[in-house]
């Protein structure tokens, strides 16, 4: 039994090491700073709570899962978020995405201020 | 020692704790001067912690002159395992030196605070010059190859800021630099401890020098010599390695100048000695090697070079700090004979700068008040508006100049004794042109401020009275140790004799 | 495989790899002419040496370094290129061979000395076996720590510890005497209301996930705190990670609000304090007859053999020792969290000087 | 390639220090030097964890060897190795370097905040931080030298 | 042994976050990559802890966490406001000039 869970977390830790390469390779890939935050953003969240999971069954109930479950509900908290206030200083400053319509909303909105 | 022999400053509880105290005691200090209510309770309690230091510093002078070496071992724990006071002649004589001159200059800083350091930080300035007291009273005390790079710290960090807060913008970049050079000595000082730590697996000083003695030659500890002698060499302005120091002493503001002056090179040079004979002992063949061919020559280079700029400069504090470079060359030049003549006469000579070096930036500090530029030309004729602060600083120039019947003479005297004892007639050479350079530059300050005009009549005036006293007593003790240098000329050899070089003759 | 030369193990791959990422780093830092690209890269070499300590089985020092060289000497080093400029000149070629002559000489040393070092994890090594080995041996006997490092910092090495204090009471001092305390920041831009603050409405995310953040970071501070003696950490992480949070606070709350729950002149005292503390202790034990900083006389004798358990394990006594660390380490909490926030004040509340140079 | 292997972390430790040493002597931005010398700092205390490592080692927080974990470390181990290398039957790194350098990281800190301070000042004062800049205005604005 | 492999794949993730660090080209870009990098960070030491057979250390990798927030909020700042000491919710944001970032259109 134990082997088994032992097993499913550490599948889960490698799945989540994997999301994290995804990620690394979508902020190496990606054309803009907007889709490669996107990447990266996702991925973190995403792989932290993989490898957590994983981790928490690997421990068990004890201490450490609890540990563990602390640094999960810290990284989903300060993770977003500091990737808004990225983006959202990166906008504020005047880092414009490079794609698609939005290159209309950046005009209407100098129009605007003028 | 034997001055010191039969005295018993403190009870014998409080004697036995004086290692520690010695440093408490200032940083104790230094605490409450930042908690202080006011500048004037600042200057109290400075001069009360310097004080209280001293007195530390003389019992532990009664200690070591009745059983040779004290031993403290901080928390209890015995070396290797504790961190250890070891407090020789050598050491103790540096602890005298450095608690008395800062004594004097915690007297000197009442008044020249108020010139020159804004009104809300002269607090905590007080507390940063006592937290330097505290260091490098550690260091001379300290028998742990690593606390004595925390107390380097200690009497760094804060000395790096002390430096740049003052009037002349030029004191910033000045600072910065002592900064960055004295970090990278640090720095380099660390390095060479983790390579004898690697070689010997422990860092109390005398245990690394038993250790070192059976260990034989490995390029790990002459690696680590090399980095421990440029580190300190950086710190103590050995010559090439002293691009900092003329700025860093020359914007200062005075009570730094004073103090650094007389303490801070000297406190490395102290260290280096340590490692130099304590750890490694001149009978390791690259110690031997370091002191003829590299120590010596860049010793004399120091003391003919820097001789040679002081006497170009225009700025008067820095005719006086390449002073000092030149004359950590005369001091290096005794120490690299490894004999007891040798070294003792080079620390005599290092007591006497110490004392002549802090009397002559005093005498200029205390004229702050008055002249605030810094310009040679700009002190013309002070010798007439100011006589009794500029007799002082004359005093104190003639025993720079080595002039007869002062301390200066009696130790460059000693030295020229010594390198004819080494056979060392290039070093008496050099002792020679480096004096005749010192009486050009000393004799072009007096000419200036005693015979030339003063520039305009309002703006000299005398020193405060806060300031002449402690700039007389300087002044009083070179002519009185001119005139019977037995205390210093006792603790110097001494203190050459606790680190392990016999006298050959009778000592005078 | 028992033996230390172990070919390419686990430990070894990780140890490699990180250690190349390192010297990537410092390439790349030594390369650009961005102040700004600087700063992120070295607070990456932090995070990767703080890895790489851990890989090394140096938490504590890992915990540090994280805190200190991603957390704090990151956002100072923010600070003071806002007050300077973000940019820095071309060097000229003939000015760098000066410093490759210095660099190459010292690196030739280097490496003379270090392939004369024994191998990487030699546990026969003279460092390893004499007086860190000892250290092994006696901590728990004489201390009581399950943290031996925590044993050798505050209690056999505890002399070394009250200097490092000092030192960063001294770093404190000398940025306040250079930058003054952010009394700046206090007398600018009158303030506003709070009901203004509130119908503002920007960086809702942000200030809400502070709020929740800076109560839990607090406690964690604490827990690093108190649990210094059982497993990595202590009163200086705890007293970086406090001052973490209060500058977290000013981050986004704004630097008026935090200096008036926490005023300058009471960090500034509070550094003194802890200081004061720690030599403290060290004298009352010099007054029960102990040396200086020998917990084993924190108590008078009388009161000692009142508490419970009272023995003497190994000529040391356990309820000294670890009062006595208890009380240092507050000292170190003190003078590290008042003073790190000391000097984030002294940045943070210097307006920039306008003049023409530089656009930071 | 032992050999190697066993000094790989020197010689890393080495050029790492060799680039902190670099930035700090050829930059003239003070900012710039003040980064190298930080750099420099760290890597002389990753030269210290270097040397206090012990292969098969842990951290210096004491271990019973029957439990769970150490259990788990051992089990790579030969027990001679344990007996000869280990302190109750538990490999530890050596956690001396570990303190020495718990203390040169503060004083890296207290240094660089220090130092950023002093650069702050000299922006102040001079309007630049560029060390060749600085040195120009100081010769023109103090006049000729006699 | 999965474990092993799941702390290589995280080893290289890292490697990989390291090359948008160094080559930018934005200012944002070298944040975001660090921030990654730190949260991959906080991942590795919980996962080597598993690894190595010595999962105490948790604690540190909180730290982490917290640190790296914390640094990115500082930085944040840097580029809205050009100021540490601003209230978010007060001050207004800095203009559009983007001086350190090339991407202003």
């Amino acid at each position: 039994m134990s082997e088994v869970v032992t097993w499913i977390g550490s599948s889960l830790a490698v799945a989540g090491a994997l999301a994290a390469i995804i990620g690394s390779l979508g902020v190496i890939r990606f054309p803009d700073f907007y889709t490669r935050t996107h990447a990266a953003s996702i991925t973190d969240t995403g792989a932290a709570t993989l490898m957590i999971l994983g981790l928490i069954l690997i421990s068990g109930w004890s201490v450490l899962a609890l540990k563990l479950a602390i640094i999960w509900a810290f990284i989903m908290l300060t993770s977003p978020t500091a990737a808004h206030a990225l983006t959202n200083a990166a906008y504020g400053a005047g880092e414009r995405p490079q794609l698609g319509p939005w290159r209309l909303f950046d005009r209407d909105r100098k129009e605007a201020e003028r | 020692m034997n001055a010191f022999i039969d005295f018993y400053a403190a009870p014998p509880g409080l004697t036995a704790h004086a290692a520690p105290l010695l440093v408490i005691g200032p940083l104790i200090a230094a605490c409450a001067a930042a908690l202080s209510p006011s500048t004037r309770s600042a200057w109290m309690i400075s001069v009360g912690g310097t004080i209280f230091a001293f007195w530390m510093a003389l019992c532990l002078a009664g200690e070591v002159a009745r059983n040779g070496v004290v031993n403290y071992y901080m928390g209890g724990f015995a070396p290797p395992l504790g961190i250890a006071f070891r407090i020789d002649a050598l050491g103790v004589m540096f602890a005298l030196l450095i608690s008395g001159i800062g004594v004097m200059a915690a007297l000197f800083s009442g008044h020249t605070l108020e010139a020159e350091i804004m009104k809300g930080k002269r607090r905590l300035y007080q507390s940063g010059f006592l937290l330097c007291v505290a260091g490098l009273l550690g260091l001379s005390a300290t028998g742990d190859a690593f606390n004595a790079f925390v107390f380097l710290e200690v009497s760094s960090i804060g000395t790096y800021a002390l430096i740049g807060v003052g009037v002349d913008r030029r004191a910033l970049p000045a600072a910065f630099n002592y900064l960055v050079m004295g970090t990278i000595g640090a720095t380099f000082f660390v390095i060479g401890v983790g390579f004898l730590y690697a070689a010997t697996g422990t860092l109390n000083m005398a245990d690394m020098s038993g250790r070192l003695a059976t260990l034989g030659d490995s390029r790990v500890v002459e690696a680590g010599f090399a980095f421990i002698v440029i580190g300190l060499g950086l710190k103590a302005a050995m010559f090439p390695l002293h691009g900092w120091l003329p700025a860093a002493y020359a914007y200062a503001p005075s009570l730094m100048g004073v103090f650094l002056s007389a303490t801070a090179t000297k406190a490395a040079l102290y260290l280096m000695a340590r490692f130099l004979f304590t750890v490694f002992g001149p009978h390791l063949d690259f110690v031997g090697l370091f002191l003829t061919w590299v120590m010596a020559p860049v010793a004399g280079a120091a003391a003919i070079i820097c001789s040679a700029q002081a006497i170009f400069q225009t700025d008067i504090r820095r005719i006086l700090a390449f002073s000092s470079v030149a004359q950590v060359g005369y001091i290096m030049l005794g120490v690299s004979m490894a004999s007891a003549e040798g070294v003792s006469a080079g620390l005599f000579h290092l007591f006497n700068q110490a004392l002549i070096k802090s009397a002559l930036f005093m005498a200029l500090g205390g004229l702050a008040f008055n002249i605030k530029a810094t310009k040679l030309s700009d002190f013309s004729g002070v010798g007439r508006t100011a006589p009794w602060t500029m007799t002082a600083f004359a005093i104190g120039t003639f025993s720079l100049a080595g002039v007869p019947l002062t301390a200066g003479f009696l130790s460059k005297w000693r030295l020229i004794e010594a390198a004819f004892a080494a056979h060392w007639l290039w070093a008496v050479g050099v002792i020679a042109v480096s004096s005749l350079l010192g009486l050009i530059y000393a004799g072009r300050m007096l000419e200036t401020i005693f015979f030339r005009a003063p520039v305009s009549e309002e703006r000299a005036g005398e020193a405060r009275f806060g300031v002449l006293v402690p700039l007389w007593i300087l002044a009083a003790a070179s002519v009185w140790y001119g005139l019977d240098a037995s205390l210093p000329v006792d603790l110097s050899t001494a203190a050459a004799q606790a680190l392990g070089l016999a006298p050959a003759g009778a000592a005078p | 495989m028992p033996s230390f030369a172990t070919p390419l193990d686990a430990n070894t791959i990780v140890d490699i790899a990180l250690l190349a990422m390192l010297a990537v780093i410092v390439v790349a830092v030594a390369r650009t002419r961005s102040l700004l690209t600087a700063i992120i890269l070295t607070s990456v070499y932090s995070f990767i040496s703080a890895v790489w300590l851990v890989v090394m089985d140096a938490a504590d020092v890992s915990f540090t370094e994280a805190v200190v060289g991603a957390g704090v000497s990151t956002i100072i080093a923010l600070g003071a290129i806002l007050l300077t400029r973000s940019e820095c000149s071309r060097i000229p070629w003939r000015e760098t061979l000066l410093p490759l002559l210095l660099v190459t000489v010292t690196g030739g040393l280097l490496v003379y000395a270090a392939l004369d070092l024994p191998s990487l994890g030699d546990p026969s090594a003279p460092a390893n076996i004499y007086v860190g080995r000892l250290y092994l041996q006696h901590a728990e006997h004489d201390i009581g720590t399950p943290n031996i490092v925590t044993a050798v910092l505050s209690s056999y090495r505890g002399f070394d510890t009250l200097g490092e204090t000092t030192v960063i009471f001294a770093a404190g001092l000398g940025v306040a005497l250079l930058l003054g305390f952010g009394e700046r920041a206090l007398q600018d831009t009158p303030r506003p209301s709070m009901a203004k603050m509130a119908e503002s409405g920007q960086h809702v995310v942000l200030r809400v996930s502070a709020k929740m953040l800076i109560p839990m970071i607090s406690i964690y501070a604490f827990y690093v705190q108190f649990h210094g003696d059982l497993g990595p950490g202590g009163g200086f992480q705890a007293g970086v990670i406090m001052a973490v949070a209060i500058i977290l606070h000013a981050l986004v709350f704004g630097l008026q609000e935090t200096m008036e729950s926490i005023p300058p002149q009471l960090a500034r005292g509070l550094s003194a304090f802890g200081v004061l503390l720690y030599a403290g202790v060290g004298v009352v034990n010099l007054t029960n007859g102990g040396n200086f900083l020998d917990y084993d006389h924190l108590f008078p004798r009388i009161f000692e053999e009142g508490l419970p358990d009272s023995h003497l394990v190994g000529g040391h006594h356990i309820w000294g020792q670890h009062f006595g660390i208890l009380a240092i380490e507050l000292g170190v909490f003190l003078t590290v969290a008042s003073t790190m926030v000391t000097i984030f004040y002294a940045f943070a509340g210097r307006a920039p000087d306008l003049s023409p140079h530089g656009e930071g | 390639m032992s050999f190697l292997l066993g000094h790989f972390n020197y010689l890393i430790v080495v050029f790492l220090m060799m680039g902190g040493l670099w930035i700090t002597f050829s930059s003239r931005n003070y900012i710039k030097r003040m980064i190298g010398l930080a750099l420099f700092q760290t890597s002389v205390g990753l030269f210290y964890i270097s040397l206090g490592k012990v292969a098969g080692g842990t951290a210096a927080i004491v271990l019973d060897k029957t439990s769970k974990a150490g259990e788990a470390l051992n089990a790579h181990l030969s027990p001679d190795y344990v007996a000869r290398a280990g302190v109750d039957g538990v490999v530890y790194s050596n956690p001396l370097p570990h303190v020495l350098i718990l203390t040169a990281i503060v004083v890296g800190v207290a240094t660089l905040a220090v130092g950023l301070a002093i650069a702050v000042r000299v922006r102040e004062a001079y309007g630049t931080v560029e060390a060749g800049e600085i040195a120009e205005l100081d010769r023109t604005e103090a006049g000729p030298r006699a | 042994m999965l474990l092993a492999a799941a702390a290589a794949g995280l080893m290289t993730a890292m490697a990989l976050g390291l090359v948008r660090a160094l080559i930018g080209p934005t200012s944002y870009d070298r944040i975001l990559s660090a921030n990654s990098f730190g949260t991959k960070t906080v991942m590795f030491i919980a996962l080597i802890g598993f690894v190595f057979g010595r999962p105490d250390f948790l604690d540190i990798a909180i730290a982490y966490a917290l640190i790296n927030f914390v640094a990115t909020i500082a930085l944040m700042k840097f580029f809205r406001y050009r100021s540490l000491q601003a209230s978010l919710s007060r001050l207004a944001p800095a203009k559009d000039t983007g001086a350190d970032a090339g991407g202003a259109p």
